[in-house]
C-alpha cells in the first residue's frame, strides 16, 4: 500500500510569497496515496530535513514528495535525509516549485494551479518509485591532470602530496604555462618566476607525479573510479633519460626563428629550450624550422656536439594507455586577438602591442632582458598609453563579459614601468577600475599617488602615427573633452578568452562548455570545480578568466576532491541506470549500439519453454558503464530495456497526472 | 506455375533430411487464395502449390521454429526474402537454420482485382506482359498493370539475393526508382484538420485484431508493448485516441525497418489503407537520411545510428 | 547587372561632377543604373531634425517606386542619401504594419527592395575588386593617396551594415586595385563637419584642417572620397596652405579605365587635379589642359 | 475562463543537463513566462519515447515541447543526435496524422540559455493561442 | 431449429422501398448495411441513399450492435458511480439469416444462466430486426450445414425476400407489423408470402458447401491429442480476425481506465487466438503456443458450446473463412475431425 507523505516548502518566502501553498496543500491531500501533507519555513535545514523524517516514523510513509526548489539543487540532500530514517533515498521525488514556479510565476492566481499540478506529477512519480540499490565499483587511485600551468602543478602537487599517483600532461614542451611568461605579480610585485619556479621544480622531482611534456590526451573514456586515456607523446627529438641539459645543441644550432614564448618578440634556435627555467630543463627540436626536417636532412650540428647523443630524428609520437580514477582539466587560457583593433593600428604598428607582449619586454628572462625597449627602434618609452577592455565588456567586436585580471596588471605594468624608466609618464584609459581582491585598490591607489599613473576614464577611438611618435585620440568623460595623447608606446589590456580548441577537448573529455568555450562548472556557486561528468574537475582560467590567488584556490579545491573520491576503496555509482527484463527481451539488439557507453553486451540464458529447456540470447547491462541516459529504453520498442529512476512506468504516469 | 518444381523441391528436401519442416503454400477453399502451408513428410508435397495467387509472405514464420530442431526450409519470393533479411537483422532468425527456396517472382495477382475482371475467376497464366484469366465465368486476358498486387507493380527485388536455391532464372527488379507514393502525396496536400479526419474515419473502422502487427516481419518483439500491463501503453478500449496511439506507434515502431512487403495491408479485414502510413515514413527515411532504398534491411536500422550533420531544424 | 540608381539633389547641382563620373565608370563595370522616375529628396540631415516620419517618408516613397522597378535593388553614389535610405529601409524592415503607413502617406505601395547600397559598396562588393582591375587601362602607379571615408557610409553600423566602421578598408582596397598607393593614416573616419559648412565655416575649416594636415603627414599626394559633401567641404573650406586634390572614388577609377578628365568632370574640382595626374603621367596627350 | 481565453496547456520534457538547468536559471534570473507550461525531467532529451509526446496530445496538451543539450554538446555526448534523428520523422508524421506540426517543439536549451528557455514558453503559447484548442474528439474524454 | 410458427401476419410488395428507408434514417435509429471501403459494413445511417440491400455479407457482423467491441460498464468518480443510460430504440436492416440465428447463441451466453448481462439484454430487447433473406451467398458461405437457409429468418420482427420487381415484405411479430404499419404497397395474400419464403427456405446455397456435421461433437471428444492440431494451427497468426468478424464469438476482458480520481470499467472483446489470452499473474500461460489456442478455438465452437447447450456455436457465415489471411478454414477442420481426408 503506498503511503506518500508530501511536504511544501516556503523557501523563507522565496516560494510562499509566490504560490498559495495552504492551497497546494488542500488540493494535494485529496490525491490518491497522499496520507500527509506538511509545510515548513526551510525544509532543507536540519530543523526541516527534521520534520521529514520525524513525519515518516510517525506515519509510516514509503514515499516522500518534497515541494521545494530544483532537484538540481538539494536531491542528494533530501536523498541523504529519507535513507538516514531506513526509507530508500529512490522513494523520494521533488516537485521544483521555485525555479520552475514560484520565481517565474510572480502572480499567485495563476502560480498556484502550476503548483498543484507539478506536485500531482511528483506524487503520480513517486507512486511509481522502487527501491533502488547503489552498485559498487573500484577505482584507479591514479589522477590525470591535465594542462602544466600553476592551476595543473598546484593540483599535481596537492593530490601527490596525499600519496597518490599523479600524471601531468602539459601540450608545450615544458610545464609552467602562462604564469612563467609573467615578469612580476601583482598585487605584492613578487618575480613570478621566484614563486612559479620552486613549484615546477618540486613537480618535476616528486617521484609520484610522472611529468609528459610535449604530450597531449588523444582520447578519454570510461567513467568515474575506471578512466582510459590514450596520451599522445610527440616526438621530442631529444630522449631525455639521455639528455643532461648541458646546452652545447641550442648553443650550436644556426637556425633561429621567432619564439613563441617571447610572442614572436625574441627568436629561438631551431632545438631550444623554452626559457631557463624550463621543467624538463631539457631541450625540443622544432621540426618545422629544424634544417634536418625541411631541407632533408643536411644540418645535424646539434646531433655532432651532443656528448652524450641523445638526439634522435627517428624519434616518432608514442601512444601511452592509462588508467585513472579522476580527472582535473587546468588547460587555461589565451588572449584576444588584439589586431582586431584596426582604428588602434594593432597588429600593423610596431609600437602597439599586447599586455602580455609588455610583460616579455619587461622580465628580465624576456627578449630585451627587462629593459624596456619600444620594438618599432629599440628606445626608451618616455611616454606610454595603456588601454583598459580591449575586447572586454565589447559587446559589437568582443566579448561581453570582463576579463577580471586587467586592471590589476595595468596597475602594475604602470609601476614597473615608472621603476624602470623613472622619467617616464604613463597614461591609463580606463571604463571602471576593477581592484576587488585583498591589497588591490591599495595597489592601484600607489600606482596612481607613488608611482604617478594618469588614470583618463575614457575609451580611446583611434591611434595614428605621427612622426615616430603614436597620437592616441580618446575621450575623458569626467571632463567631457576629447584628450589626445602622444605616446611613444602603447600597450592594450586584451580580453582573457578560452584556448581556441577548448570546445574540441570539452567533447573529447566528455563535459560541457559555454557560448565562449569557457567549461561549464556543475553549478556556478555550489560545485565550481566540479564537471557535470562525474570524475571531472575543473581548475584555473579554463573555467573562466582569474587571477593567479583564485587558480591557486581552485586548483586545491579540484586536488582535494580528488583525494576525497580517492578516499574510498569502492565507489558507490548511481543506481538510476537501464535494466533488462529478460523475460522480455528479444534479443535484438536494438538497444546495443544506440548507448554511448558500450554500457550494453548480449549474453546467452536458458530457460524452460513449455517442457524443453531453450538457450537463448538476450542484452545485460554493465551498470558500471552506464550512465543512465535512457536512450536504450526508447530503442527498446518492446519495453523490455527500462531505465531505473527514469522508468517507463514512472515518465508514464507523470504524463497521466498531467491530465491537463 | 511453379507448383510442380516447388512439390519436386519439397520431396527432396524432406527425403534427403536435409530439412525437417517445408513451409510452402497450399490451395484455400477458394484457388485465388492459397494459404500458408506446413510439411514435414516427403509425400504431403504433392498437396504444395505455387501460383500467381500465392501472395502470403512465409519468413515470420521461422520465429515459431527458433526453439525447435532442425533446419527449416521455406518458399520466399523477393518481398518475402526482405522479411527474412529483417528477422536476420534483427537477430531473431539464425541463417544456418533456414533453407531458402528462392521464386524469382513473375509478379503475384490481387485476387480481388482478378475476381472482379472476371467474377469467378479459378487459375491465372502469364503470357508475356499480360494474363490470361480462366474460371467458371469463361476466359479472359488482362494486362499485368490491371491485375498485379500494387506492390508487384513497383517492386525492385524479384529475386531473393540469398537463396539456397532458386525455382528458375532469376528475373531482374525494377531498374527505375519507386516513385513517390501518389497516395501519400495527395494525404500531404490536405490541410492538417482534413488530415485528422480523414485518419480518424479509418481508424475508427480499425477493429484491433492485431493481424498486421502478427504478419509484419519488422514487428518481431518476444513479447509486445502493446500487451504491457504496466505501462498500458495502449488502452484495450477501442475509442478514438486508442485507435490513433496503436497505428501511430505500429508504424513509427517499423520507421526505417518496413521492408514495403504491403503485407498489413493485405490481411487487414478493414481494408484500412497502412501502407499510406508506411510509405510516409519511407519517404521521409530516404529523404532526411539520405537513403537509397531504405526498405533493403541494414545492419544497423537508420534510427539505431546518427550523423553529426544529420538536417537541423531545432536550433 | 541593373540597378534603380538615385541621383539625390547634390548629383543635379554641386556634384554634377560625381555624378558624371558615376554613370561613366558604371559603363565601363557594365553596371547598367536605371534613375529612380520622379525621385524626391531624401530628407538630407535636416527632415531627421525636423519630424520622424517625414525622415522616413521622403526616402521611404524613393524605395517604395524603386521597388516597384523590379531591378537588383537600389544604389545611390552619396553617402547622406545613402544613409537616409538605408534609416527608411531599416525602419521598414522592423515591422511589416509600417510598410502599410508608407502606402498610404506616399501613394506608392511599397515592397522590400532589399538593403539600398552605396555606388563603393556596389563596386567594391558586388563587382568585386577582380573585376575592376581587369578593367584598368592606366594603373595609377605612384599615385600615393589617402583614401577619405567620412562617417554616413559606415555608420551607424547595425544599419549601414557595410565594411569596419571604425577601420574601414574597402576604398583603400579598391585604390590599391586601380594601381595606386593607399596611404596609412589616421583621420579616415573623422567628421568633415558635414551641413555645418554652412552655419558654422569656421569650425569646419578646423575639421577640415586637421584631416588634410594628417593625410599629407601621411605622405598622400590626394584626398580621395565617396560622398559630395565630404569632397565639397574637404575642397572649399581648407586653408591656403592645404593644396591637396580631393578626388571621388569615381574619378580616379576613370581614369585608371583610361576615360578622359572631361568624361569625368575633373576640371570641376578646385586645386590642381590635372596638374598631379599629369605629374603621374596619367594623363594622355589630348586630354591636357582641358578647362 | 471560455475556451477563447483558456490558456494553452504545453508539456514540456526538458532534458536534466541543459534544458532543466536553463529552465533553472530563467527563473534563478527570474525571468517570468506564460504558466502554459508543465515540466517533465527527463535525463536526456534521447530519453523522451515519441509515445510520451503522442500519449500527451491525448490528454488534452495544446503542445509538447522536447528540449535538449545542443547537438555535440549532449552529457551523454551522443543523445541528442539520436533525438535529433527520432523527432525529424515523429514532427513530419504528427503532422501527417493530423496533429500540426506547429504544435510540437524540439529545441537545443544550454544551460546558460535561461532567456532561450522563456522565450521559447512565450513564443509557443503564443503560438498556440493563435492555433486555438485542439478539437474536443481528439482529446480523450475525461471520465468525470 | 425450432421452427417459430409464422402467424398469417401482414404482407406488401414493395416496388420502391425508399420512401420507407427515409422514414426509418429520418430518426436517426436506422442501422443498415452501406458500401465501405471496398465491401459493406452495417453502420448507423443519415441518408436513406447510403442503404444497400444488395449486399454480400459484412466483413464484420452485427453482433457490434449488441455486444460492442467496448462498453463502458460504469464509471465513477469522486461523486459516486454512474451507470450508462440503456441503449435507445433502433431498427437493425439487412440482418442475413446466418447472423439471425446468431444471435441466440448469444442470447444463451447474455441471458441465461446465473449472470444475465442488462445492457446485452436491452439492446436485444430495443432492436427490431429487419431481416433480408439472403439472395447473395459467397463460396465461403456454408450456412445450410447448420441446418440454416436463405431463408430462415426465425426471430426477425419483419422480413423483406428479394422477389421479381421489388421485395416482399412481411412482418412476424407485433413489434414488425406496427413497423410496418404505415407501408406503401399492395397487400399480399399471406398464401403467396408463404410460397416466396418456403422458396427461399428451400434453396440450396447454389456455391455454398455441404459440410456433414454428424458426430463430430461427439469425435472431437477424444481428440484432444490428435497430432493433427499441430499442422492445422502451423498456419495461424494468432490474430484476432476470425474472433471478432464472426457473429458468435462472445469472449471479452475487462479493463479498468482510471485518471486521477475519476475512472471507468469498460467490458472490451478479446480472443482465445491472442497469446496473452491466457497469460495469468505471474507469466504463466496454459495456452502458451498456438497449437493451444487453435484447438481451442474449434473445440469451442464444435464440442464445447454443444455439450453445454447442445447447438454448434457457429452459423457457417463464412467470415473467419474469407478473412482470414492464411485461409485457416473451419470447414477443413470439421472435414479433419471426420477423417474424411487429410486435407487440414
Amino acid at each position: 500500500m503506498k503511503r506518500v507523505g508530501v511536504f511544501l516548502c516556503w523557501c523563507g518566502s522565496n516560494i510562499s510569497s509566490a504560490v498559495d501553498l495552504d492551497q497546494v496543500a488542500e488540493q494535494t491531500a485529496l490525491l490518491p496515496h497522499v496520507v500527509h501533507v506538511e509545510q515548513y519555513k526551510y525544509l532543507c535545514s536540519d530543523p526541516g530535513q527534521e520534520t521529514v523524517r520525524k513525519a515518516i516514523k510517525e506515519h509510516a510513509l514509503n514515499r516522500v514528495v518534497i515541494a521545494a526548489c530544483s532537484p538540481r539543487m538539494h536531491e542528494r540532500t533530501f536523498r541523504r535525509a529519507v535513507g538516514s530514517v531506513g526509507l530508500n533515498p529512490h522513494l523520494m521525488e521533488i516537485a521544483n516549485i521555485r525555479e520552475q514556479c514560484s520565481w517565474v510565476h510572480p502572480d499567485k492566481v495563476t502560480s498556484t494551479p502550476v503548483a498543484v499540478d507539478l506536485v500531482r506529477t511528483a506524487v503520480a512519480k513517486a507512486v511509481k518509485d522502487i527501491p533502488l540499490e547503489p552498485s559498487y565499483v573500484g577505482i584507479e587511485k591514479r589522477a590525470l591532470v591535465v594542462g602544466g600551468g600553476i592551476a595543473g602543478i598546484q593540483a599535481a602537487l596537492d593530490i601527490a602530496d596525499s600519496g597518490y599517483e599523479v600524471v601531468l600532461v602539459e601540450r608545450e614542451p615544458t610545464i609552467g604555462g602562462r604564469m612563467a611568461q609573467l615578469d612580476k605579480t601583482f598585487p605584492t610585485l613578487d618575480c613570478s618566476s621566484c614563486i612559479l619556479t620552486p613549484k615546477m621544480v618540486e613537480a618535476g622531482q616528486d617521484p609520484r607525479i610522472r611529468l609528459l611534456t610535449y604530450a597531449e590526451v588523444e582520447s578519454l573514456s570510461g567513467y568515474i573510479g575506471n578512466f582510459e586515456a590514450r596520451i599522445r607523446m610527440k616526438a621530442r627529438s631529444v630522449d631525455l633519460d639521455r639528455c643532461t641539459g648541458c646546452g652545447d645543441c641550442w648553443n650550436k644550432c644556426p637556425y633561429r626563428s621567432p619564439g613563441e614564448f617571447d610572442l614572436g618578440l625574441g627568436k629561438r634556435k631551431a632545438i631550444y629550450l623554452p626559457f631557463p627555467q624550463a621543467v624538463p630543463n631539457k631541450p625540443v627540436l622544432d621540426r618545422a624550422t629544424c634544417a634536418y626536417f625541411q631541407k632533408d636532412g643536411k644540418c645535424q650540428v646539434c646531433k655532432k656536439v651532443c656528448a652524450p647523443g641523445a638526439i634522435d630524428f627517428e624519434q616518432q609520437d608514442e601512444i601511452l594507455e592509462e588508467r585513472f580514477g579522476a580527472v582535473v582539466v587546468a588547460t587555461g587560457f589565451d588572449l584576444w586577438d588584439h589586431g582586431r583593433y584596426g582604428e588602434y593600428g594593432a597588429g600593423q604598428h610596431p609600437d602597439v602591442i599586447s599586455s602580455l607582449e609588455f610583460e616579455r619586454l619587461v622580465s628580465a628572462s624576456g627578449p630585451t632582458d627587462g629593459k624596456i625597449k619600444r620594438p618599432s627602434d629599440g628606445k626608451l618609452p618616455e611616454r606610454v598609453v595603456f588601454i583598459q577592455c580591449v575586447g572586454s565588456r565589447d559587446e559589437a567586436k568582443g566579448v561581453p563579459y570582463c576579463s577580471k585580471v586587467c586592471c590589476m596588471y595595468t596597475a602594475k605594468h604602470a609601476i614597473l614601468l615608472k621603476e624602470k624608466i623613472p622619467s617616464s609618464q604613463s597614461y591609463v584609459f580606463y571604463i571602471d577600475v576593477r581592484a576587488a581582491g585583498k591589497n588591490y585598490e591599495e595597489f592601484y591607489r600607489r600606482a596612481t599617488v607613488e608611482y604617478g599613473a594618469q588614470y583618463i576614464r575614457g575609451r580611446v577611438s583611434r591611434i595614428y602615427p605621427r612622426g615616430d611618435s603614436l597620437v592616441v585620440v580618446g575621450e575623458d568623460t569626467l571632463l567631457g573633452q576629447k584628450v589626445e595623447v602622444e605616446a611613444d608606446l602603447v600597450v592594450l589590456a586584451t580580453a582573457v578568452v578560452s584556448r581556441s580548441d577548448a570546445p574540441q577537448v570539452a567533447q573529447k573529455l566528455g563535459f560541457s562548455y559555454d557560448q565562449h568555450g569557457f567549461f561549464t562548472e556543475a553549478h556556478p556557486k555550489l560545485a565550481p570545480v566540479e564537471t557535470n561528468t562525474a570524475g571531472i574537475f575543473l581548475a584555473g582560467a579554463c573555467q573562466g578568466p582569474k587571477d593567479i590567488p583564485d587558480t591557486v584556490a581552485q586548483a586545491g579545491a579540484a586536488a582535494a576532491k580528488v583525494v576525497r573520491l580517492f578516499a574510498k576503496d569502492q565507489l558507490e555509482t548511481e543506481p538510476t541506470v537501464a535494466r533488462v527484463d529478460r523475460a522480455r527481451c528479444a534479443g535484438c539488439e536494438w538497444c546495443r549500439p544506440i548507448c554511448p557507453y558500450k554500457a550494453i553486451e548480449m549474453e546467452a540464458v536458458t530457460e524452460r519453454v513449455g517442457s524443453g529447456q531453450v538457450a537463448r540470447r538476450v542484452a545485460k547491462v554493465n551498470p558500471s558503464l552506464c550512465h543512465g541516459c535512457g536512450a536504450c529504453s526508447v530503442a527498446c520498442r518492446s519495453g523490455a530495456m527500462n531505465l531505473l529512476g527514469f522508468s517507463n512506468e514512472q515518465v508514464w504516469a507523470e504524463v497521466e497526472a498531467l491530465c491537463l | 506455375m511453379r507448383s510442380e518444381a516447388v512439390r519436386a523441391a519439397a520431396r527432396r528436401l524432406l527425403e534427403e533430411g536435409k530439412v525437417v519442416r517445408f513451409l510452402g503454400h497450399a490451395p484455400g477453399f477458394d484457388p485465388t487464395s492459397p494459404f500458408p502451408q506446413l510439411i514435414t513428410r516427403a509425400e504431403e508435397a504433392e498437396r504444395l502449390v505455387l501460383d500467381h495467387f500465392c501472395a502470403p509472405n512465409l519468413a515470420k514464420y521461422l520465429l515459431d521454429y527458433e526453439t525447435q530442431e532442425g533446419v527449416t526450409a521455406v518458399v520466399l519470393k523477393g518481398c518475402d526474402a526482405l522479411g527474412l533479411a529483417r528477422l536476420l537483422a534483427d537477430h531473431r532468425v539464425a541463417r544456418d537454420r533456414v533453407w531458402v527456396v528462392g521464386l524469382p517472382c513473375p509478379g503475384m495477382l490481387d485476387r480481388d482485382k482478378a475476381a472482379a475482371l472476371l467474377p469467378g475467376v479459378q487459375e491465372a497464366r502469364a503470357e508475356g506482359d499480360e494474363f490470361v484469366l480462366t474460371g467458371a465465368g469463361g476466359e479472359r486476358r488482362v494486362a499485368a498493370g490491371q491485375v498485379l498486387l500494387d506492390r508487384c507493380l513497383v517492386c525492385a527485388v524479384p529475386t531473393p539475393d540469398d537463396a539456397d536455391e532458386l525455382l528458375g532464372e532469376p528475373v531482374p527488379g525494377r531498374p527505375v526508382p519507386r516513385e513517390e507514393d501518389a497516395a501519400v502525396a495527395a494525404l500531404e496536400a490536405m490541410t492538417s484538420a482534413e488530415r485528422k479526419a480523414y485518419w480518424t474515419e479509418q481508424f475508427s473502422r480499425c477493429i484491433r485484431c492485431m493481424a498486421c502487427r502478427n504478419v509484419c516481419p519488422a514487428c518481431n518483439c518476444r513479447s509486445c508493448c502493446f500487451d504491457s500491463e504496466e505501462p498500458r501503453w495502449l488502452s484495450r478500449v477501442t475509442d478514438g485516441p486508442a485507435q490513433e496511439m496503436f497505428h501511430f506507434v505500429r508504424a513509427l515502431h517499423v520507421a526505417g525497418r518496413c521492408v514495403d512487403c504491403h503485407e498489413c495491408e493485405r490481411v487487414c479485414p478493414m481494408d484500412i489503407p497502412l501502407m499510406k502510413l508506411n510509405h510516409k515514413l519511407l519517404q521521409d527515411v530516404e529523404e532526411l537520411f539520405e537513403l537509397e532504398r531504405a526498405f533493403v534491411p541494414r545492419e544497423v536500422e537508420p534510427l539505431g545510428i546518427y550523423r553529426p550533420d544529420d538536417p537541423e531544424e531545432f536550433a | 547587372m541593373k540597378l534603380a540608381y538615385y541621383p539625390g539633389c547634390s548629383s543635379h547641382g554641386s556634384a554634377a561632377d560625381y555624378d558624371r563620373s558615376a554613370r561613366a565608370v558604371a559603363g565601363a563595370l557594365a553596371l547598367e543604373l536605371v534613375d529612380v522616375p520622379e525621385w524626391n529628396c531624401c530628407g538630407a540631415s535636416s527632415a531627421h531634425g525636423a519630424d520622424h516620419r517625414l525622415a522616413m517618408y521622403l526616402p521611404g516613397r524613393n524605395l517604395a517606386v524603386a521597388a516597384g522597378m523590379g531591378m537588383g535593388g537600389v544604389v545611390t553614389p552619396c553617402a547622406a542619401c545613402y544613409s537616409r535610405l538605408n534609416r527608411a529601409h531599416h525602419w521598414l524592415a522592423e515591422d511589416r504594419r509600417r510598410w502599410l503607413e508608407l502606402s498610404a502617406a506616399v501613394g506608392v505601395p511599397y515592397n522590400d527592395v532589399g538593403k539600398p547600397r552605396s555606388l563603393l559598396e556596389v563596386v567594391v562588393g558586388d563587382v568585386g575588386l577582380e573585376a575592376v582591375a581587369a578593367q584598368v587601362r592606366r594603373p595609377l602607379k605612384g599615385l600615393k593617396a589617402a583614401a577619405y571615408y567620412g562617417c554616413l557610409m559606415l555608420k551607424p553600423p547595425e544599419v549601414a551594415r557595410f565594411d569596419d566602421p571604425e577601420n574601414p578598408r574597402s576604398m583603400d582596397d579598391l585604390l590599391q586595385a586601380l594601381g595606386a598607393q593607399p596611404v596609412r593614416w589616421g583621420f579616415k573616419t573623422e567628421c568633415c563637419g558635414a551641413s555645418l559648412s554652412v552655419s558654422r565655416p569656421e569650425l569646419v575649416e578646423k575639421l577640415v584642417g586637421d584631416i588634410l594636415d594628417n593625410a599629407s603627414a601621411a605622405g598622400a599626394e590626394c584626398v580621395v572620397t565617396a560622398c559630395p559633401m565630404c569632397q565639397a567641404n574637404l575642397e572649399q573650406r581648407r586653408s591656403e596652405r592645404h593644396r591637396l586634390p580631393v578626388f571621388y572614388f569615381t574619378d580616379l577609377a576613370g581614369i585608371a579605365f583610361g576615360l578622359s578628365p572631361r568624361e569625368l568632370g575633373i576640371p570641376m574640382h578646385l586645386g590642381e587635379p590635372l596638374e598631379l595626374l599629369r605629374g603621374k603621367g596619367l594623363l594622355a596627350a589630348g586630354e591636357e589642359g582641358q578647362g | 475562463m471560455s475556451v477563447a481565453e483558456r490558456e494553452p496547456k504545453i508539456v514540456g520534457f526538458l532534458c536534466n543537463w541543459c534544458s532543466y538547468a536553463g529552465a533553472d536559471l530563467a527563473g534563478t534570473s527570474r525571468t517570468s513566462y506564460p504558466t502554459s507550461v508543465r515540466v517533465i525531467r527527463v535525463p536526456c532529451s534521447g530519453r523522451v519515447n515519441p509515445q510520451f509526446v503522442l500519449r500527451a496530445f491525448q490528454l488534452g496538451a495544446d503542445g509538447v515541447l522536447v528540449a535538449g543539450c545542443h547537438p555535440g554538446d549532449c552529457h551523454y555526448s551522443t543523445g541528442n543526435y539520436f533525438t535529433r534523428r527520432r523527432f525529424l520523422l515523429v514532427k513530419r508524421f504528427l503532422d501527417y496524422l493530423g496533429i500540426d506540426q506547429r504544435r510540437f517543439r524540439l529545441r537545443w536549451i544550454s544551460a546558460s540559455e535561461g532567456p532561450k528557455f522563456a522565450e521559447t514558453i512565450r513564443e509557443m503559447t503564443e503560438e498556440l493561442r493563435q492555433l486555438g484548442p485542439r478539437d474536443a474528439a481528439a482529446v480523450e474524454a475525461h471520465a468525470e | 431449429m425450432n421452427a417459430l410458427a409464422v402467424e398469417e401476419r401482414k404482407a406488401v410488395r414493395l416496388a420502391d422501398i425508399r420512401p420507407v428507408l427515409e422514414r426509418l434514417a429520418a430518426g436517426g435509429k436506422l442501422v443498415a448495411p452501406v458500401a465501405e471501403a471496398g465491401g459493406f459494413a452495417f453502420r448507423r445511417v443519415g441518408q436513406a441513399e447510403k442503404v444497400r440491400l444488395d449486399f454480400y455479407n459484412t466483413a464484420e457482423s452485427p453482433k457490434d450492435l449488441f455486444f460492442p467491441q467496448s462498453e463502458v460498464l460504469f464509471s465513477y468518480d469522486a461523486a459516486g458511480i454512474a451507470v450508462p443510460e440503456p441503449a435507445g430504440e433502433q431498427v437493425l436492416l439487412g440482418i442475413r439469416p446466418c447472423d439471425l440465428a446468431a444471435l441466440p447463441l448469444l442470447d444463451r451466453v447474455f441471458g441465461e444462466g446465473p449472470f444475465r448481462d442488462p445492457g446485452y439484454l436491452a439492446r436485444r430487447e430495443r432492436t427490431v430486426l429487419v431481416a433480408v433473406a439472403c439472395d447473395r451467398p459467397r463460396a465461403s458461405c456454408f450456412c445450410t450445414s447448420f441446418g440454416l437457409s436463405p431463408g430462415h429468418v426465425a426471430g426477425a420482427d419483419m422480413v423483406l425476400y428479394p422477389d421479381e420487381g421489388g421485395y416482399l415484405v412481411r412482418a412476424q411479430t407485433e413489434a414488425g407489423e406496427a413497423l410496418m404499419a404505415e407501408w406503401p404497397g399492395e397487400a399480399v395474400a399471406p398464401g403467396e408470402a408463404e410460397a416466396v419464403a418456403a422458396r427461399y427456405r428451400s434453396m440450396e446455397t447454389p456455391l455454398g458447401r455441404r459440410i456433414r456435421l454428424e458426430g463430430v461433437a461427439e469425435a472431437l471428444d477424444g481428440m484432444f491429442d490428435h497430432p493433427m492440431w499441430e499442422q492445422i494451427a502451423a498456419r495461424c497468426l494468432s490474430c484476432g480476425i476470425c474472433t471478432y468478424t464472426c457473429p458468435t464469438c462472445h469472449c471479452f476482458q475487462l479493463t479498468d481506465e482510471a485518471k486521477g480520481e475519476a475512472g471507468k470499467r469498460v467490458r472490451c472483446w478479446d480472443s482465445c487466438m491472442f497469446p496473452e489470452f491466457t497469460r495469468m499473474a505471474g507469466g504463466h500461460n496454459p495456452r502458451p503456443d498456438k497449437k493451444a489456442r487453435v484447438r481451442q478455438r474449434f473445440m469451442h465452437k464444435l464440442n464445447y458450446f454443444v455439450r453445454r447447450w447442445e447447438e454448434y456455436l457457429c452459423v457457417g457465415c463464412g467470415r473467419c473463412v474469407e478473412s482470414c489471411p492464411v485461409g485457416l478454414d473451419i470447414a477443413y477442420v470439421i472435414e479433419a475431425v471426420q477423417g474424411v481426408t487429410a486435407r487440414a
